[in-house]
């Protein structure tokens, strides 16, 4: 039982606040992805939960057991830095045996499991090289895995494949997923991938300037922002927003007119780009970039003074300075409040 | 940044007692000294003696009115500072060659500057002496420090050697595409965080060349350093003005220290990414 | 530039201010008076010397230091003031050439001095002015007896007089030789009753430099040194000390006075100047104050002043007691011996080591020393001197 | 870079020049004289000379006996007093400040507060004295006393000269970051493990250069063993000293320093060698 | 004129050989991705252009003049360090002004660029700050400021920004595009994204163990990949690789006919996953894994003991375990010699 229970945890540098009461609890044997803008505090958390950080006010536990007031090695974790920290004065082999010699793990043993853990990151032709011989990625598949070889409780990830090639990446990201599941580790891993968290979470978890503001399945994420930050936070190219004019269940946007739930308050329609067609009616407005995206073309257009992109197929007829009309897709279409940018449930699916 | 927090609870009294214990075994010595320097000079060959000194001023007086005082502290000083200059001004470059380049005859310098701090400098003092006469070097303050900077020169070798090793290639690298030459890198980015170890440097140099005395006994004859002034004499002096001597000659050193001491901690972690 | 007067004596801190304040104050002339210790002292005089120029106007030293640079000495002879020095003194100025080279300055000796507390303790029949060397063991195996600890000192440490202990008092008295009979069947003797006395020696006494500390400190109760290094003791507590002379052994009381010179180096950039100063040095008035100020009495016949130092006045029976004791054997300073003076020394000290606190063989040691001996006598050249029989050539070791 | 083959010796070039001048050429002379005879033939004479003296022996043993003592507890109490200065939060200036004092003390003025603790009617007498623990003043520091007086002398001399290395260890320990130590806390290094594993190597430079120069100085060490042991406990450069001036045999001086200077190249290379660099491959 | 030429240029590190006989010349201000898998060479080539690391053999040049035995500061560029080497010592505001402190730009001028440069890079905040204050993405964003306010006329940069969240990214590369096209930078671009390669670059170069191996436009290395590495490399899932059967100007492959190009040697067909759809008939196979990818599905079929990806829209009707035939659409197969793995021309349009 490895699950992580985060109270009301705050931390504070000096005058700058970097995590506001963050309440957060992670399953035994979850993959949390943990998601958020540059600068808001996930390496910060990170580093709560591993003790190498003091809260400034708060509770954490692992387990079932308060670990605030225990060093790092009581934790029963492992982490992957940011910058790696691969250790300069140990080869690679020694780098990935330091935890493992910590745990006086059996010299056959150790071998084993060293070569293991770097034949699957790839790095087992350079066991003997020392860091500084090693590229960028490399450095870094080799601080995953050091990480991996304890086969630790729970295993903190901080950007562990920011550096690799999109291939190796897959390729990292599938096996990691393999064997974190077979292990049972519960793991929190931050990614600026979109693709990665979609694809590797159980749950993610959306941090906004020292908050968690969504903590959910990747679907759920993607499919009902529980705001607009997350929204326009998840999803490449993100989630477009157009001011609204509500008139009873409809609103009105550009001059398109959608079922819209009921109340006060302004409303924002949110949609994704990849959620329109284009069509005779729907959001009428002026082409101005296309930008070519490999499969698809990424399409900019102003929709009423307001930016819209949309993500539509290479064969799509559309020209930059040319006028077109995009249609949402039923169901896709998101409501937020325009004053708070929470999500406004929409047709029985609650964010 | 804060480390664990385990120790809040734990281990911050053996740290504590620790850092009592090594703190009174450095400044007990001291305080005894001091005690026997303002005790007279009956109570300091007393039996048996007085843990807390009966502050009279006897013995110190005396240095305060010994002719010549004032001007051995200043060439000291004078030398003292020129001598931390030389060296590091010396030493810095060189260390900067050792820690930085792999190259032809490295480990013949290093065998010089091993052997410059090994061989007994008293012995050398005679020949340099009848240079010095020879060439007008005598007796003057930068004669002095130029032979005392031959016992720090090789600290500073090797210190910041030492040091710079430490300092990651690629900051300097990083201020060369941003158009530094080598030498405006070095002053800009390695100098800065090398601080630390430059002070280690300076201090040594200050210190060898204010605590060294036969040398500046030989080398100096009306412009003595303070050391030379009163250290020659003073393990021949009666035991109330050895102490007070000790003492005045401990001072000014002290007072160095306590102004360097902030430069002795690196300010930055350095971290690499 | 003023005068520089380069001293290796009155080297404490308060005897050279006291030269400066009180001395050389009176000459009218601008001095700058630098004293320093023997080995930089020496190291500077002789960089003076080789590199042909330098600094210093006047040397003030001991004879045995004058004996190690003589050739770099300007013949003084002649100089005014010289006419009232003892004859014995100005031909130790010669330094076994046929001329003068330096002015004797001041004069000390050693002597013995106690703590009071000691007195009670005298044996019986000892007479505090003619002491024997068993009369000494016996009294301070009594204080040690009487006090738990060994209260006899002597200056055997790194910086303190100890060959002259030997060489000026010990071989003296007991062999009535210091070179000849080094290794004599009075010598072995000697030794052998040297080391019994030794065990009643306060056994910190391989440390100490000036007994005038230890005296002072009460560590030590009776001890043996050179006047100026005993004088502090007396000058603080006058109370509690006595001066009294050096014990006698079988050969008689062995009794070596030291002096100091004045010198003016070849290299000096104002003899002439030097010369005005030897000569005010050797007025009734400067050595007078040269007295107060340093403890070392003047070369010059002279009445103690009134206002002198408690030492002076203490010392002063006690080293007249000495000089005219019945069975004084006056010995020399080593002459002749030139750079081989240290080594001399440590041939003396050498011996003793080996004996007395590391416990070797008498003979053996005796013989090995005696061969080093005679090497460096042989090496200098150097004739015997009081107490020995004058020599023709290098003075023999038997 | 076209510079970069003479850069090095540029930046030698000043400080070569300068121990030309002031050391080399000075010590050529003195080396010279080492190996010349009384009578001016080249050889081993003068080593005969000083060899045959009965303190040539005691003065070599007895050097490295101090230093073998002196210098492993020096080291490790610097680094224990360098890892607690760097651990604490709040004036960890001032701690290190006093821990540096010593360093301001020469080497004769700490042999003479040592001497005043130690002796006769020292301080240490009269603490145990006023602790009713003895009755009057004990004689510590005996020539019949050899263990006391090394005892004495490497107390003295592991106050004062510490802080060399505990200064020297500070800087250099700055210089690690701190990532590498939070890496090994995460992977289970207690205090002593992170100590050993990371801070250890990593301040290998530093150490190096630490323990090169505290061995070279501990070779060299003389005015408190003189204070403290007296003729007691001869010492190689005490014994310089003494042929040097006292003797006036400047050629046994000469000798004797050229065993010093051996000894402590000998002991450099094997640092050196110990503590050499093993992270760095072969690169261009 | 900063055009950049380099003639077999070559590194070794004792026995290893990072770049082999690299031939390269990147146009005045052109903006050239390099892209390569993990340890493929990018930095290291970086450097050797930059002046950092000394040749092993070759030539480099740029603006026409010979600059391998220039220093650095004399080449005329700056650098974005893959690891940011940001001084320690210095706030972000120095450590930005640094470069035009070594130009001796006037303290006025500086200030202006400096807070130019950091708002582009949304670090304005930071001004005060220092390298151990800031998160890891800002330390990333402060290294490219550096290099931005120099105005240099090459910059190179190593993965600028690896450590960004996608929305940022999205930002800064729009911002970066637009700035260096302004003030008309020769660019190289080491990155992992492949969006960002695309949407960024004039021309991508791909790197394969410390090769070149093609130098093209965007477009021409997705459709037309040089050789398998390319195909396999580029394009996230990359190309599918199957086995075909050569009988004259067809080629069968897993039972399904194709036009092929004539000539001897076995063949493979290489075929993007976006580039399929589901039909009656195609390449059949069993569905093994279907993953969502947000906007699409990720498909993954066992054709003929093959591993095909396909990405298919979220309504297309795939269940794990059921059979499935996937027709590529036209002109998108492209065909590669076996043995070789070069590309075989097909259809006029050269690889
Ligand atoms: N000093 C060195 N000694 C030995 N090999 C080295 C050294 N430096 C780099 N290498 C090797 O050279 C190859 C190229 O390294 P480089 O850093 O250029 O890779 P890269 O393409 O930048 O990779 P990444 O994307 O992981 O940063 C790597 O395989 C690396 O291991
Ligand atoms: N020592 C510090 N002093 C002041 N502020 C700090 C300090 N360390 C971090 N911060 C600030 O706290 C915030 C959170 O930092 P953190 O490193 O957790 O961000 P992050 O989410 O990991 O960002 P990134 O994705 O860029 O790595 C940042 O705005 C950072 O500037
Ligand atoms: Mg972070
Ligand atoms: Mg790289």
């Amino acid at each position: 039982m490895a699950d992580i229970v985060i109270k009301s945890v705050a931390k504070r540098f000096g005058s700058h606040t970097a995590l506001h009461d963050i309440d957060l609890t992670i399953k035994d044997q979850e993959f949390m992805v943990l998601l958020g803008a540059s600068g808001c505090g996930k390496t910060t958390l990170l580093r709560i939960i591993a003790g190498l950080e003091t809260l400034s006010s708060g509770e954490v536990s692992i387990g079932g057991r308060r670990v605030d007031h225990l060093p790092p090695r009581e934790r029963g974790i492992a982490m992957v830095f940011q910058n790696y920290a691969v250790f300069p004065h140990m080869t690679v082999f020694e780098n990935i045996a330091f935890g493992l010699r910590m745990k006086k793990v059996s010299e056959a043993d150790i071998k084993d499991k060293v070569t293991r853990a770097a034949t699957l990151m790839h790095i087992d032709p350079y066991l003997e090289r020392y860091s500084a011989q090693l590229s960028g990625g490399q450095r870094q598949r080799v601080a995953v895995a050091r990480a991996l070889a304890v086969e630790p409780s729970v295993l903190l990830m901080d950007e562990p494949l920011s550096n690799l090639d999109a291939l190796l990446r897959l390729e990292m990201r599938a096996e990691l997923k393999g064997i974190l599941a077979e292990s049972k580790t519960t793991t929190i891993y931050v990614t600026h991938d979109q693709v990665e968290a979609m694809s590797l979470a159980d749950r993610i978890s959306v941090m906004n300037g020292g908050r968690i503001v969504q903590a959910a399945p990747a679907t759920t994420v993607y499919a009902n922002p529980a705001d607009r930050f997350v929204g326009g936070f998840i999803g490449n190219p993100p989630m477009n927003f157009l001011p609204a004019k509500r008139s009873g269940n409809e609103a009105e946007v550009a001059g398109y007119r959608l079922a819209a739930p009921a109340g006060g308050g302004s409303l924002e329609l949110g949609i994704r780009p990849e959620d329109m067609d284009i069509a005779e009616d729907g959001l009428h407005g002026k082409v101005r970039v296309v930008e070519p995206l490999g499969p698809h073309k990424l399409v900019s257009v102003d929709v009423d003074g307001h930016l819209l992109r949309a993500v539509l197929p290479n064969e799509a007829d559309v020209k930059s300075g040319a006028a077109v009309a995009l249609a949402p897709r039923p169901g896709t279409v998101r409501w937020f409040e325009a004053e708070s940018g929470k999500a406004v449930a929409t047709s029985g699916v609650a964010a | 940044m804060s480390t664990v927090t385990s120790s809040a609870g734990f281990g911050r009294w053996p740290l504590r007692i620790a850092t009592g214990v090594l703190i009174l075994w450095v400044l007990l010595p001291i305080y005894l000294l001091v005690v026997n320097t303002l005790d007279s000079p009956a109570e300091v060959t007393a039996w048996p003696k007085s843990f807390f000194p009966s502050f009279d001023l006897e013995s110190l007086s005396f240095f305060a009115g010994y002719a010549g005082v004032a001007q051995a502290l200043v060439n000291s000083v004078l030398v003292a500072v020129l001598t931390m200059l030389l060296s590091i001004g010396l030493g810095a470059p060189a260390g900067y060659a050792l820690a930085r380049f792999r190259f032809k005859g490295q480990g013949a310098f290093r065998l010089l500057v091993i052997m410059t701090r090994a061989f007994p400098l008293p012995l050398l003092a005679l020949p340099l002496a009848v240079y010095y006469i020879r060439f007008g070097l005598d007796d003057s303050a930068l004669g002095l420090a130029l032979v005392h900077t031959t016992l720090a020169l090789p600290f500073a070798v090797l210190i910041t050697a030492s040091l710079f090793e430490g300092i990651p290639l690629e900051l300097e690298e990083a201020a060369w595409t941003l158009g530094c030459t080598r030498l405006q890198a070095f002053r800009k980015i390695v100098l800065p965080l090398a601080v630390p170890g430059i002070a280690a440097s300076g201090v040594f140099a200050f210190v060898t060349s204010w605590n060294e005395v036969f040398a500046a006994s030989v080398l100096t004859v009306r412009n003595q350093t303070l050391t030379a002034f009163l250290l020659t004499s003073i393990d021949v002096s009666p035991l109330p003005l050895k102490f007070a001597g000790a003492f005045v000659l401990v001072l000014p050193a002290l007072i160095f220290l306590f102004l360097v001491r902030k430069y002795l901690f690196s300010l930055w972690g350095i971290s690499n990414r | 530039d003023d005068l520089l007067f380069f001293s290796s004596q009155a080297a404490p801190v308060e005897e050279a201010q006291a030269v400066r304040d009180d001395v050389l104050a009176g000459s009218g002339l601008s001095v700058s008076f630098k004293s320093q210790d023997g080995a930089p002292f020496m190291t500077r005089v002789q960089a003076e010397l080789e590199a042909g120029s330098g600094a210093i106007g006047l040397l003030g030293a001991l004879h045995g230091q004058f004996a190690s640079f003589a050739d770099g000495l300007t013949p003084i002879s002649g100089t005014a003031g010289t006419d009232t020095i003892s004859p014995a003194f100005m031909d130790l100025s010669k330094l076994g050439m046929g001329e003068a080279h330096y002015v004797p300055w001041m004069q000390a000796t050693y002597l013995m001095a106690a703590n009071k507390k000691a007195l009670q303790y005298l044996p019986e029949g000892a007479d505090l002015n003619a002491l024997t060397y068993d009369q000494l063991a016996a009294w301070a195996k009594a204080v040690n007896e009487a006090t738990g600890s060994k209260k006899l000192g002597f200056p055997a440490g790194p910086k303190g007089l100890m060959h002259r202990f030997f060489e000026g008092y010990l071989y003296p008295s007991y062999t009535n030789s210091v070179v000849t009979k080094f290794r004599s069947k009075e010598a072995e003797d000697m030794w052998a009753s040297f080391k019994t006395l030794w065990e009643q020696v306060n056994p910190a006494a391989t440390s100490y430099a000036f007994m005038q500390e230890p005296l002072l400190t009460g560590d030590v109760w009776i001890a043996w040194d050179h006047a100026a290094r005993l004088k502090q003791a007396f000058n603080e507590k006058p109370d509690d000390f006595v001066a009294f002379p050096v014990p006698a052994g079988p050969a008689g009381r062995g009794n070596m006075p030291v002096v100091a010179g004045l010198a003016i180096p070849k290299t000096s950039p104002d003899p002439e100047t030097a010369k005005k100063l030897i000569a005010y040095l050797l007025t009734p008035e400067a050595q007078a104050a040269t007295l107060k100020a340093t403890g070392f009495f003047p070369v010059v016949d002279l009445t103690l002043p009134d206002d002198a130092q408690a030492s002076a006045k203490a010392f002063q029976p006690a080293i007249a007691a000495q000089a005219k004791a019945a069975d004084g054997v006056n010995t020399l300073l080593p002459t002749g011996l030139g750079e081989a003076n240290g080594k001399f020394n440590k041939v003396y000290t050498d011996t003793f080591q080996r004996i007395v606190l590391a416990g070797q063989p008498i003979p053996d040691v005796l013989n090995q020393q005696a061969q080093a001996l005679a090497a460096i006598m042989k090496q200098s050249g150097a004739p015997c001197w009081a107490p020995d029989a004058a020599s023709e050539g290098a003075c023999p070791v038997e | 870079m076209n510079n970069v083959r003479t850069l090095p010796y540029l930046l030698l070039l000043p400080a070569t020049a300068f121990l030309l001048v002031f050391f080399l050429l000075p010590f050529f002379g003195v080396a010279v004289e080492a190996f010349t005879g009384p009578g001016g033939e080249l050889g081993f004479a003068n080593f005969q000379s000083i060899a045959f003296d009965w303190k040539f022996w005691p003065a070599i043993t007895n050097t490295l006996t101090l230093t073998a003592l002196v210098v492993p507890i020096q080291l490790a109490l610097a680094l224990a007093m360098a890892s607690l200065v760097m651990s604490l939060k709040a004036g960890r200036d001032v701690v290190l400040y006093i821990f540096t004092i010593p360093l301001g003390i020469s080497d004769l003025a700490a042999g003479i507060v040592w001497l005043a603790i130690l002796e006769q009617n020292g301080f240490l007498n009269g603490f145990l004295h006023a602790l009713g623990l003895i009755d009057g003043p004990q004689n510590l520091l005996t020539y019949n006393n050899l263990p006391a007086l090394f005892v004495a002398v490497v107390a003295a001399e592991i106050w004062r000269a510490t802080a060399i290395i505990l200064v020297i260890l500070v800087a250099g320990m700055g210089l690690i970051p701190k990532e590498y130590h939070e890496a090994a806390e995460v992977f289970g290094a207690g205090r002593w493990t992170r100590f050993r594993k990371i801070t250890l190597p990593l301040l290998r430079p530093s150490l190096q250069t630490a323990l090169i120069l505290r061995v070279i100085l501990s070779f060299e060490v003389f005015a408190v063993v003189a204070v403290l042991a007296g003729s007691n406990l001869p010492v190689l450069m005490g014994e310089t000293f003494e042929w040097q001036f006292n003797l006036q045999d400047s050629k046994g001086a000469a000798a004797y320093a050229m065993i010093v200077l051996g000894l402590s190249i000998a002991f450099t290379v094997a640092i050196l060698w110990l503590l050499r660099d093993r992270t760095k491959g072969e690169t261009a």
